[in-house]
């Protein structure tokens, strides 16, 4: 299976994305630019974390119109696996990919800390290794994670099961309905602030993270009938 | 030597009405660089001699001093003279770090101030080479009682975040003490660590007469015009007026300039780089022709410019943050240019190194400055000032001690733990991004900050520390205490203790009695240093920290860094279980 | 030389996290007065044009696009020849 | 009830990083006419006073102190009865 983190200008998680995926998955992994106009080799595309463009105007404004974002939409029509953590969250749904928008954190402060995550949805690729209801560690670290979406999106979200993670506990931003995480509705496109790939090491704090990259493999070798080696 | 602009004085006025004076330049220093130069200096001439011989940049008073600190050892690879030391830990592999404050900025615009000053340092870092791979501070502040310290603590923490969770280097470590004496002149230190292969490392050096150089940034406007002396002022009502000196940081400027700049070093055919800081492209220029022993020509009009009709006093003196300089030979232009577009940026040609040691200055096609770089750099006096012991000192050696008793402990204990020097300070931290680069085994709230380092099992500890009412009390023990106090903090943490960079954030040097107090804390630090045999392998002096009430508590903050062998080791400051036993070690 | 001056607020239906925080700060500064503070984007623009009817063409288009997100924000601007500035 | 409308602007003298940003990504977009691009602030407060003197005086207390920052930025408002809005 080929993953690609993309590489905005600004991206700063694209290296921590990367060695996730390699050591939780042991498959191949590549940096993608910006600029990039064929993504046909991939078959998971990560949109990292970080301040593309600096967060300038809102974060993910800017992004949403690199060259590589066509690409990204093209892949999402084709069903291939997108994630966008934090910063890669925004540019979704800056982009329309995902519905929504990103708002300043309640608190109005950056805020970075572990949280608890509670899994709503196991039945797509990225979550299916985890149990339904099942509460993980995973950091957040962000400025703009107020996650809105009005009332029909919000009733369409929940009828469509499209909520994947919620914040349990506190609620570190303000999100609507606790949101953390929504996915398309299709299921091919997830879209998350909380940091999965820094949590995959206990040394760090937490591998409640890992799941996550190995949910993706097997579902991917399951979409392509790849025996499990 | 003609063009001046007509709003500059002429060499007559500058000499007539003492105007190098305003600059910080004595009679006597005057009269020295008149003899360097064979003639009098016109404005920008005597603007670039201003910063060059700042407190700042040529350390005349603070040099006496630093020559107590060891600087050497086994494992130094590079001490004090580069942006930044390096230490030696194994397989080809050194780390690389400094410590610099930003106080006077901060005073003025704490946000700002603290956001530039985290871009500065970590300019140090990736022009030796180095990936920056963790950031730490140091900060002190009036009583938080005060509207305006409440102000300054609030917006120094957010510059702090902005500039380093932005630019995706984690802030894993540093401390935050309140006193009042810091009431009016906050202290922003700022500390950033790399790493490097030892065949990467890379000097500040413009190499080769003939070859160009290049400048890469965003365009030079007039930010910040002589920053370098007024942080060697004290804070004043008139000095705070002179506001023009705020400068504004680009996180992702530097970003993109971090990554192409290491791009570039990464392909081998840097001659030599510098980033500019302090003097901007004055400090850079001068030192980097000086330290080659060579002279450099600039042209002025290929600077990038962000305002309309700047003089070439303006350009020589602007402190725009997140800019460059570089060397390399001209048969890989190119390839630089190929670079930095891939990163959306310009690196115009703006001089070429030359062999007649003199710093030339050109701008509209004509010759407007010509100063010898050794002057410049080298040639500024050393002044060895008065020390007295201070009459506090004395009177507190005849102090009879005595104390109430404390009647209620638990009361007590609550009131130290709720004082705000003491309290937690996650506050601070949770808007650090403390977490990115994957690398923060031991997160902020512990001894020291621990990274791993990707590929081994290694990792390093890293921390902050000054308890300035011991170097009050007693500059020399007091510096000791700080110092040991920051290898205690490694040693906790499981690794063993390398190095030291040291800030020294004193009052007025001027005062026999702040002299005394820079003399001796530094004295202490020293002998602290040869018997943990952890040399200073850079560092930085902040001095005239007073206001009118008068000069902060001595402040030496000591920024260590140690090797964990194996990440095994690792340890935390956390009770772990149920009926562990407690030791207490040490008397 | 067009200026056009575009202001970006956030809609009357969504909460304003900064315009919040602010209200609350400005009531424990003692401006006990200020019932609501929402806080928007005021940005000016010089276009390198003479046309009025191009340039409100072109920075409707730059806000529907970039400038605003019209999901959580609303928009408007005005269109001033440069030199009456 | 009295609205009061407060510009912050970033000095002409100081750079402004998000506007120069936004003015590359305009371009790379087909914008090619921006010229120049300077991001500010648009805040709308609601005051609950009826004196337009007093009101005037309270706000520009709040830019001072609060809304502006004025080593960096500039500010301006304009104070209109709330029924006119
Ligand atoms: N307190 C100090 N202790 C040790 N070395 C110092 C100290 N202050 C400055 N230095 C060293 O002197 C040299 C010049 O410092 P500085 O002018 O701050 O460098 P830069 O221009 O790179 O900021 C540096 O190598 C620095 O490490």
């Amino acid at each position: 299976m080929n993953f690609a983190v993309l590489v905005f200008p600004g991206s700063n998680c694209d290296i921590d994305c990367y060695k996730a995926v390699e050591d939780t998955t042991g498959q191949s992994v590549e940096y993608v630019w910006h600029t990039a106009t064929d993504l046909s080799k991939y078959d998971c595309i990560i949109l990292p974390g970080g301040f593309s463009y600096g967060d300038y105007l809102r974060s993910g404004a800017i992004s949403r119109f690199a060259p590589v974002m066509n690409e990204v939409v093209k892949a999402a029509e084709q069903g291939k696996f997108i994630i966008g953590i934090c910063n890669g969250f925004q540019i979704l749904l800056e982009s329309g990919l995902l519905p929504g928008a990103m708002r300043r954190n309640d608190t109005v402060k950056f805020r970075c800390h572990q949280s608890d995550l509670k899994v709503q949805n196991n039945k797509n690729p990225f979550t299916h290794e985890y149990k339904i209801g099942e509460v993980i560690d995973i950091p957040i670290a962000h400025m703009e994670g107020n996650y809105y979406c009005d009332e029909t999106t919000l009733v369409s979200l929940k009828e469509n099961n499209q909520i994947i993670f919620t914040y349990e506990g506190e609620n570190p931003n303000g999100s609507v309905e606790n949101i953390a995480g929504i996915c398309n509705k299709k299921g091919n496109v997830l879209g998350m602030m909380p940091h999965p790939e820094r949590a995959v090491h206990e040394l760090l704090g937490s591998a409640d993270g890992k799941k996550m990259f190995t949910s993706v493999l097997s579902a991917w070798r399951e979409k392509n009938g790849v025996a499990i080696g | 030597m003609a063009l001046q602009s007509v709003k500059e004085p002429t060499v007559e006025q500058i000499v007539d009405q003492k105007i190098y004076q305003q600059f910080g330049v004595t009679d006597e220093e005057f009269k020295k660089i008149c003899g360097f130069l064979g003639r009098k200096p016109n404005y920008t001439e005597i603007g670039v001699f201003s910063v060059m011989w700042s407190e700042h940049c040529s350390y005349k008073t603070s040099k006496p001093i630093l020559r107590k600190f060891p600087t050497t050892g086994e494992r130094v690879l590079m001490g004090p003279g580069e942006g930044a030391g390096i230490v030696d830990i194994g397989d080809n592999q050194a780390v690389v770090f400094k410590i610099e404050s930003h106080n006077h900025p901060s005073a003025v615009e704490p946000y700002q101030g603290a956001a530039t000053g985290v871009g500065g340092i970590i300019r140090d870092i990736f022009s030796m080479g180095a990936r920056p791979i963790a950031l730490l501070n140091s900060l002190r502040f009036g009583s938080l009682n005060n509207d305006r310290v409440k102000y300054l603590f609030e917006h120094v923490v957010e510059g702090i975040a902005g500039y380093g969770n932005c630019i995706g280097i984690p802030t894993v470590g540093g401390e935050v003490m309140f006193d009042d004496s810091y009431e009016g002149n906050p202290l922003v230190n700022a500390m950033c660590v790399g790493l490097i292969d030892h065949d990467q490392i890379q000097k500040g050096v413009a190499e080769g007469v003939g070859n160009p150089v290049f400048y890469v940034g965003p365009a030079t406007g007039r930010d910040g015009i002589h920053g370098a002396t007024f942080s060697s002022e004290e804070l004043t009502e008139e000095t705070q007026a002179k506001r023009s000196a705020v400068q504004v940081g680009d996180p992702f400027m530097e970003k993109l300039v971090m990554e192409a700049c290491l791009e570039l070093i990464d392909s081998g055919i840097v001659l030599g780089i510098q980033d500019m800081g302090a003097a901007g492209l004055t400090c850079s220029s001068s030192e980097m022709a000086s330290k080659a022993g060579n002279g450099m020509e600039l042209y002025l009009d290929q600077v990038p410019q962000r305002e309309e009709g700047m003089t070439a006093y303006e350009m020589m003196l602007s402190e725009s943050q997140e800019r460059m300089l570089f060397v390399i030979k001209p048969e890989h232009e190119e390839q630089a240019v190929e670079i930095f577009k891939r990163w959306g940026l310009d690196c115009p040609k703006v001089g070429k190194v030359t062999n007649d040691g003199s710093l030339k200055l050109f701008h509209q096609g004509e010759l407007v400055a010509d100063m010898p770089v050794t002057a410049l750099v080298d040639e500024c006096p050393v002044y060895n000032k008065p020390s007295r012991v201070p009459a506090y000192y004395e009177s507190n050696q005849k102090l009879e001690l005595s104390y109430d008793e404390v009647k209620d402990l638990n009361q007590a204990l609550k009131d130290v733990l709720a004082s705000p020097t003491v309290a937690s300070k996650e506050w601070v931290y949770n808007q650090y991004d403390y977490m990115v680069r994957t690398s923060t085994a031991v997160q902020p709230g512990s001894d020291a900050a621990v990274v791993t380092i990707r590929g081994t099992r290694k990792a390093l500890a890293m921390t902050t520390d000054c308890n300035s009412r011991f170097v009050y009390l007693d500059p020399e023990v007091g510096g000791k205490i700080a110092t040991s106090e920051a290898a205690r903090n490694i040693v906790c943490s499981g690794a063993e203790p390398l190095a030291i960079t040291d800030n020294l954030n004193f009052g007025n040097p001027d005062k026999p009695e702040i002299f005394w107090q820079l003399d001796q804390s530094a004295e202490g630090i020293a002998e602290a240093c040869n018997v943990l045999n952890t040399p200073v392998i850079g560092g930085n002096v902040s001095l005239y920290n007073e206001n009118n009430k008068g000069a902060i508590n001595p402040t030496p903050v000591i920024g260590m860094v140690g090797l964990v062998h194996d990440v095994d080791h690792i340890t935390t400051q956390a009770f772990k279980n149920d009926g562990d036993i407690v030791f207490l070690l040490g008397d | 030389m067009i200026k056009a001056t575009v202001y970006v607020t956030i809609k009357q239906s969504v909460l304003d996290p900064q315009g919040n925080t602010v209200q609350g700060a400005l009531h424990s500064m003692g401006f006990q007065e200020v019932n609501d503070v929402r806080i928007g984007k005021y940005m000016e623009l010089t276009l390198d044009t003479t046309d009025k009817n191009e340039a409100e063409k072109r920075v409707t288009e730059m806000c529907e696009k970039l400038l605003a997100n019209t999901v959580i924000e609303d928009y408007r601007f005005e269109i001033t020849p440069k030199s009456e500035v």
